[in-house]
């Protein structure tokens, strides 16, 4: 019979979430599997509702995308206790029984854009910068990010930062928060934003406050508008991860599981740090 | 010239039906949803499912109790998010600190009390509106449990018996459910038949008359603000022991779910009149939908659109049945 | 005193006002300015109403007195548009009407005084005067001409209130009552329903209402005067109906009847 | 008819209740019951009191009479604690008292019956007559003895309410003006206050209410009763006072004074 | 025997305090807070800091001056968050698909007044509370906008007539702040000096008392929803046309903004009462505070926390200094 696959999701404020249903239903299409969504708007006891639901109602396999990564865990144990296999994405969850964790290593991630925050910073910013970050406080996965981004680049001779300022993961937020930020803070030449509605916010506050010039962005997540900034120049570089693919990936991991095979128990999707030179293919995408 | 005769006394079963018209009506809609999810999928007539809901709705229905009562006293609290929030974070964070569980809950217990209490003073005490006032603990509470955890969540381990509060049955039954139950049983009993009940009535029909029969007007006005407090630390003690874990994220928009379902249940906004049975229909009815459109499988993108519309498409039709006059074999010209 | 407004003149005052048709007398045919017949109001299972059939003149007062909850309020109520009732006609100058909303009464020149004064607490004395028939300049409130105009409607009932500005919440019973009365006697009515209009009024002011009701008979206004106070009732009615449970047990001529009769009617039912 | 309640011995009803002390005769030494004493109250700019002095003696009915907006309703929410006063010392049975609110005066047994009413609109009939006053069994009300003693409190007012368990709200004027008046009445009050009691009743009650004054005045009770019926005040009250603009400008003998005088003192100061 | 002697005429200053005493509250708390900022912040008062801070608030002003009118009638609007995000969705594919910007400016004002005119018909016409319908209509239109992005955010391009009502400058001022204070001071004459406005105050105060002396209670509590659809579809093209996009994502949790702007402005939730100018101080103060504190460098983890704690604080000062009884040369004994 025909396969159903469930797959619960943070939210669907975020392209980053949508662009990996629409990953995922593309791979059940193509599985001949169904995919059922849910959507928990940001409540963590309503993803442990839907998937206990999902469990009375017997699906296939689970897939979950973790607000809380701890609280998530009593879920994911009834359902390998009813037989139902899990795999996680993005969010990395704590040792369990799920059988795979898919996504990006969001803690290397942030490190690998703090890498190249301090060779820009090192090679077009005569080694002096001063960073603000506009972060989404109540976002895990964007913490993480922060964290290693942050460990990266402190204590580097020239590199100061101007503090955080939290969006709240939302874009109109975000951009008073930016916009705060950039005139509390008139020397400040450098934004990293965590997540789209950070990096949204941050883009339209620079252009609000015509520093087009004086502020480099760094952040997560394209949009059209990054890729506006990207060739207007402010924008330096934005961590695209594939979410369509780690959709993909993880119903393909499930139709795998429930037709009794195996998975590696880390599937990991790569993520590209887009800046002018590699932008090109994804205007495709973002039109 | 007409002789004198008294009015026929009017029949009971229309007085009853018109005095309890709201409680009615979310009870037609609340049968007319299970018979549909009924009918539409395999899985919602199955006990498991049934159990699941219960126990989904347990803190819901908990903090839902305690809102009635604020709400009959004309006033509300937009902070039991925040509340749960920060109960779920801290009893996290002295629980993974090693002491054991049923101190910690006591210990909450004390504290939501201390949280509501304080909130209520500068709503009864120092007369700043009740909406302001949780607005300001909505963001204040939050934002201590933001800063608690440092937006991490925090995992609570090796506590079976906690763990059994929220996961745990007794009877078959799930404990979150029974521990709801008994409260709106209590609810139900302290507003029906003891003299606070009457005095959290009578503080949100006239306030003034209250104080001038010599009530503690001030002090009932803030003690339900305390009750709501403890029922807060209650809800976010079950969502701790549930998902294992304490979170600043919890319990996102939980306010508006709260007084959905107490409003949805006929406690008017304005004071004065309300009813716990109300506000358990109004719970299992959203609890009820939210569940049923999972296992439709609708899509994501509708879900909310469809919750809102059933929700007010139902109370509509029902003030349309049950607040026109009934009228007995009579018929308008 | 009201002139030249968008309203029509006002009577409260002394002078102006056009002359209403009076009664054509007992000799000719008396057309009645309203006429109910078998009115019938429910509450749920409460029968308020049980088929009342009431006439009034041009330029008659009629007293209508009754025990507590006969529903007197309710019927005036009816006939004032507030309640639509469950069964009956009501006829305004022979013509059968149907009101949808007291908005409908009011165009027909219908006011009413209500026992619980209906006031606006929040407004002040002269909004609540002019409720619902601002005066305006443009999209505008004319404040001034209606702060001279109010003054002038309040002076016509002999009651004193310092500060028009305020709101009505903060007056004495009194004033409050005398702002309802004043409210609805002073736009032209054509019919005027008063529901225990002197209850909260001291006795300089009850005369000026009591003057004021015979001031507008005379111009042919229709006046149904709800009281308790029986005495009252001779200075100003013509005739007077009597209500219990519901029903209308009687009616009287004012010449024809006394105090003690009154009251003999109006507990009538409880000598059982 | 309130009897072995948690609360004292009701006298609404013909029977019970202990007899208080009355006044002593012209000449013993009388000690008023309550005494005022330049009492103030300003709300806002407004001067409501301007200096009050009043005495009640145990066992008289004072009668409180004046224009509109006088002061009044204001004079005697300072005496059941409603208002705290501004300036002026309150003393009972001569012992000097501040009250920080009704429920103070309250224990002190001064009742009040609200020109407003004070009614809860959402609670029903039986729990408004015991509002604050619950009889209770355990944590629990006792609904079962409050419906009994209920019904008889409204009978002695002679009040017909068919369902004791209607919400208020649902109420005719005189009816919910009746329970008001039980309310105050039927829990040993030693000072009963009536502002306005007989404003909304009917014949029959105005006449159960009058009654009602000399039988608690005969038991020692202190009654201030406001009105503006000014008959009224003849049946039953043995002084009366007047007040005019915040002020008292004059006190009488009930023996010593008519109609007309009083009147005069009640308009008085217009003729200037 | 006293003569009779008139009372004497009271200082009209104390009445203008005590009658205005919530928004001399807010007004003073203003004045603290700029004081304050100033001090501690050197960019606080720069000219581009103030601008921005107006800019900001633009948005959340238009919608508050409307939300003033319909808390007034006693009724409230949850729904205009999502009034706003789905506006701000539709203006953008609408542009998207090649429309010129005035037209799209033109249909989306009438698509706010459509929105708002059907809530407004459950709540007037219906009977059914604000509070349900509201709630309804934030889940409803959220879900749509959500829908009909797919979640993505629409860029506007080309369109720098359209740009110019949220990022530019006319005289100097931003564009966006001049249209908000051009809603406010409409908002203001309408309440205080139209029929119209008498007629939404009347509303509030007693329903049925306006209906009775012949308003058309119900169209008028209908109309201020409509007027609040307006104007969120006013805030949503100002938010459209800031950001340069169109998402579901905008505004989220605007509605307690927006709510907590009008009540600290001295607005009854009863209704009834309510301030223009009071609304606009309202909402200045919260977006001094939040601009402040980031100027101050205050820790993210903390702006919650004190964001609240200060309008607490300052609500409660300012009921103790203003609501007691104002005594001129008189003490109390
Ligand atoms: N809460 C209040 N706030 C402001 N002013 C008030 C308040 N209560 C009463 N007043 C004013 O005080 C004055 C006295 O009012 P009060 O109600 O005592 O009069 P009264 O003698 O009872 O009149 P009435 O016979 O009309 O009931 C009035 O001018 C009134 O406007
Ligand atoms: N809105 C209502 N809902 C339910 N019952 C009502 C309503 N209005 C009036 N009644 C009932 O109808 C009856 C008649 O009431 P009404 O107010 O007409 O009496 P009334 O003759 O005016 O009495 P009073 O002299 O006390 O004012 C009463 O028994 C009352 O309880
Ligand atoms: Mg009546
Ligand atoms: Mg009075």
């Amino acid at each position: 019979a025909e396969k159903t696959f469930a797959l619960v999701q943070i939210n669907q404020q975020a392209l980053f979430f949508n662009q990996m249903n629409e990953g995922a239903q593309k791979a059940a299409d193509a599985a001949g599997a169904k995919l059922v969504i849910f959507n928990a708007n940001n409540d963590p006891a309503a993803q442990n509702s839907a998937i206990e639901t999902y469990i009375q109602q017997k699906v296939d396999g689970l897939a979950v995308v973790a607000i809380d990564v701890n609280g998530i865990m009593p879920a994911v144990q009834q359902a390998a206790a009813a037989g139902i296999p899990v795999v996680a994405i993005d969010a990395i969850l704590p040792e369990g029984p799920q059988k795979a964790q898919i996504g990006v290593d969001n803690a290397k991630a942030g490190a690998d854009m703090g890498k190249f925050f301090l060779d820009y910073v090192k090679s077009n910013m005569d080694g002096k910068a001063k960073y603000g970050v506009v972060g989404a406080l109540n976002s895990f996965i964007q913490n993480v990010r922060q964290e290693g981004f942050e460990k990266t680049v402190k204590g580097v001779e020239g590199v100061t930062t101007a503090g955080v300022v939290d969006g709240q993961n939302i874009q109109d937020n975000a951009l008073a928060a930016a916009e705060n930020l950039i005139t509390g803070n008139p020397d400040m030449n450098a934004v990293y934003a965590t997540g789209e509605p950070a990096l949204m916010g941050a883009i339209a506050a620079v252009e609000s406050q015509g520093k087009q010039s004086g502020v480099k962005i760094f952040g997560w997540d394209l949009t059209a508008q990054a890729i506006a900034g990207i060739d207007a120049g402010y924008v330096t570089a934005v961590i695209q991860q594939d979410p369509s693919a780690m959709g993909a990936a993880a119903v393909d991991a499930l139709k795998k599981i429930s037709d009794g095979g195996s998975v590696d128990k880390t599937i990991s999707v790569p993520i590209t740090i887009v800046t002018k030179e590699n932008v090109e293919p994804y205007r495709a995408v973002f039109k | 010239m007409s002789a004198y005769t008294e009015r026929a006394t009017g029949s009971p079963v229309a007085d009853f039906l018109s005095e309890h018209a709201q409680v009615l009506s979310i009870t037609v809609f609340f049968l007319a949803c299970l018979v549909f999810f009924s009918a539409t999928t395999d899985t919602f007539l199955t006990l498991g499912n049934i159990l699941n809901v219960v126990r989904q709705a347990a803190p819901i229905l908990v903090v839902a109790v305690a809102m009635t009562l604020i709400i009959i006293t004309g006033g509300i609290d937009l902070s039991v998010g925040s509340q749960v929030a920060l109960v779920n974070a801290v009893a996290a964070i002295i629980m993974a600190m090693g002491y054991p569980w049923p101190t910690v809950v006591i210990g909450m217990i004390a504290f939501g009390a201390l949280m509501g209490i304080a909130q209520g003073w500068f709503i009864a005490y120092q007369g700043i509106p009740a909406f302001i006032v949780t607005l300001a603990g909505l963001s204040i509470l939050r934002g201590f449990a933001l800063w608690l955890t440092q937006g991490y969540s925090i995992p609570i381990k090796d506590a079976p018996g906690f763990f059994w509060l929220g996961r745990g049955e007794f009877l078959g039954l799930p404990v979150p459910a029974l521990i709801a139950v008994l409260v709106a049983v209590i609810g139900y009993v302290v507003i029906a038949y003891t003299k606070y009940g009457r005095q959290v009535v009578a503080v949100g029909s006239n306030l003034e008359a209250a104080r001038r029969v010599g009530m503690p007007a001030k002090w009932i006005v803030a003690s339900v603000y305390m009750v709501s407090g403890i029922a807060c630390a209650l809800a976010g003690l079950l969502i701790a022991a549930r998902l294992g874990s304490g979170s600043s994220n919890a319990a996102v928009g939980f306010e508006l779910q709260v007084i959905a379902a107490v409003v949805l249940g006929g406690t008017s906004l304005m004071g004065g009149r309300g009813s716990i049975l109300g506000t358990v229909l109004g719970t299992l009815t959203i609890a009820v939908i939210g569940n049923g459109l999972i296992l439709m499988h609708i899509s994501p993108f509708f879900t909310q659109i469809v919750t809102g519309a059933i929700i007010l498409v139902a109370i509509w039709l029902n003030t349309k049945i049950f607040t026109t006059n009934f009228r007995f074999g009579g018929k308008r010209k | 005193m009201i002139s030249d407004g968008q309203h029509p003149t006002a009577v409260a005052g002394s002078g102006g006002g056009e002359i209403l048709p009076r009664q054509s007398g007992e000799g000719g045919i008396r057309q009645p300015r309203i006429s109910l017949k078998g009115i019938r109001k429910n509450f749920g299972s409460h029968q308020a109403l049980r088929g009342v059939d009431l006439d009034i003149y041009p330029g008659e007062c009629l007293g209508l007195v009754g025990d507590n909850a006969a529903g007197k309020s309710t019927l005036t109520k009816v006939i004032s548009g507030t309640y639509i009732p469950d069964d009956g006609t009501i006829a305004v100058d022979g013509q059968e009407v149907r009101f949808s909303g007291p908005a409908d009464a009011r165009h027909r020149n219908i006011e009413m005084v209500f026992q619980d004064l209906s006031l606006c607490d929040h407004v002040d004395v002269v909004g609540n005067l002019f409720l619902g028939r601002e005066l305006t300049k443009g999209p505008f409130l004319d404040r001034a001409r209606m702060l001279t105009e109010a003054r002038a409607m309040l002076d016509a009932l002999e009651i004193r209130i310092p500060r028009l500005g305020a709101k009505v919440e903060k007056l004495s019973g009194g004033q409050r009552q005398a702002i309802a009365i004043a409210r609805a006697a002073s736009f032209n009515p054509k019919v005027l329903i008063m529901d225990e209009p002197t209850s909260a009024l001291a006795v300089a002011e009850v005369e000026a209402v009591l003057n004021l009701i015979n001031r507008v008979k005379a111009k042919g206004v229709s006046v149904i005067l709800i009281t308790h106070r029986l005495q009252d009732l001779f200075r100003v009615c013509d005739r007077i109906a009597v209500m219990y449970e519901g029903t209308k047990v009687a009616e009287r001529d004012i010449a024809k009847t006394d105090l003690q009769d009154l009251v003999q009617l109006i507990v009538g039912g409880q000598k059982h």
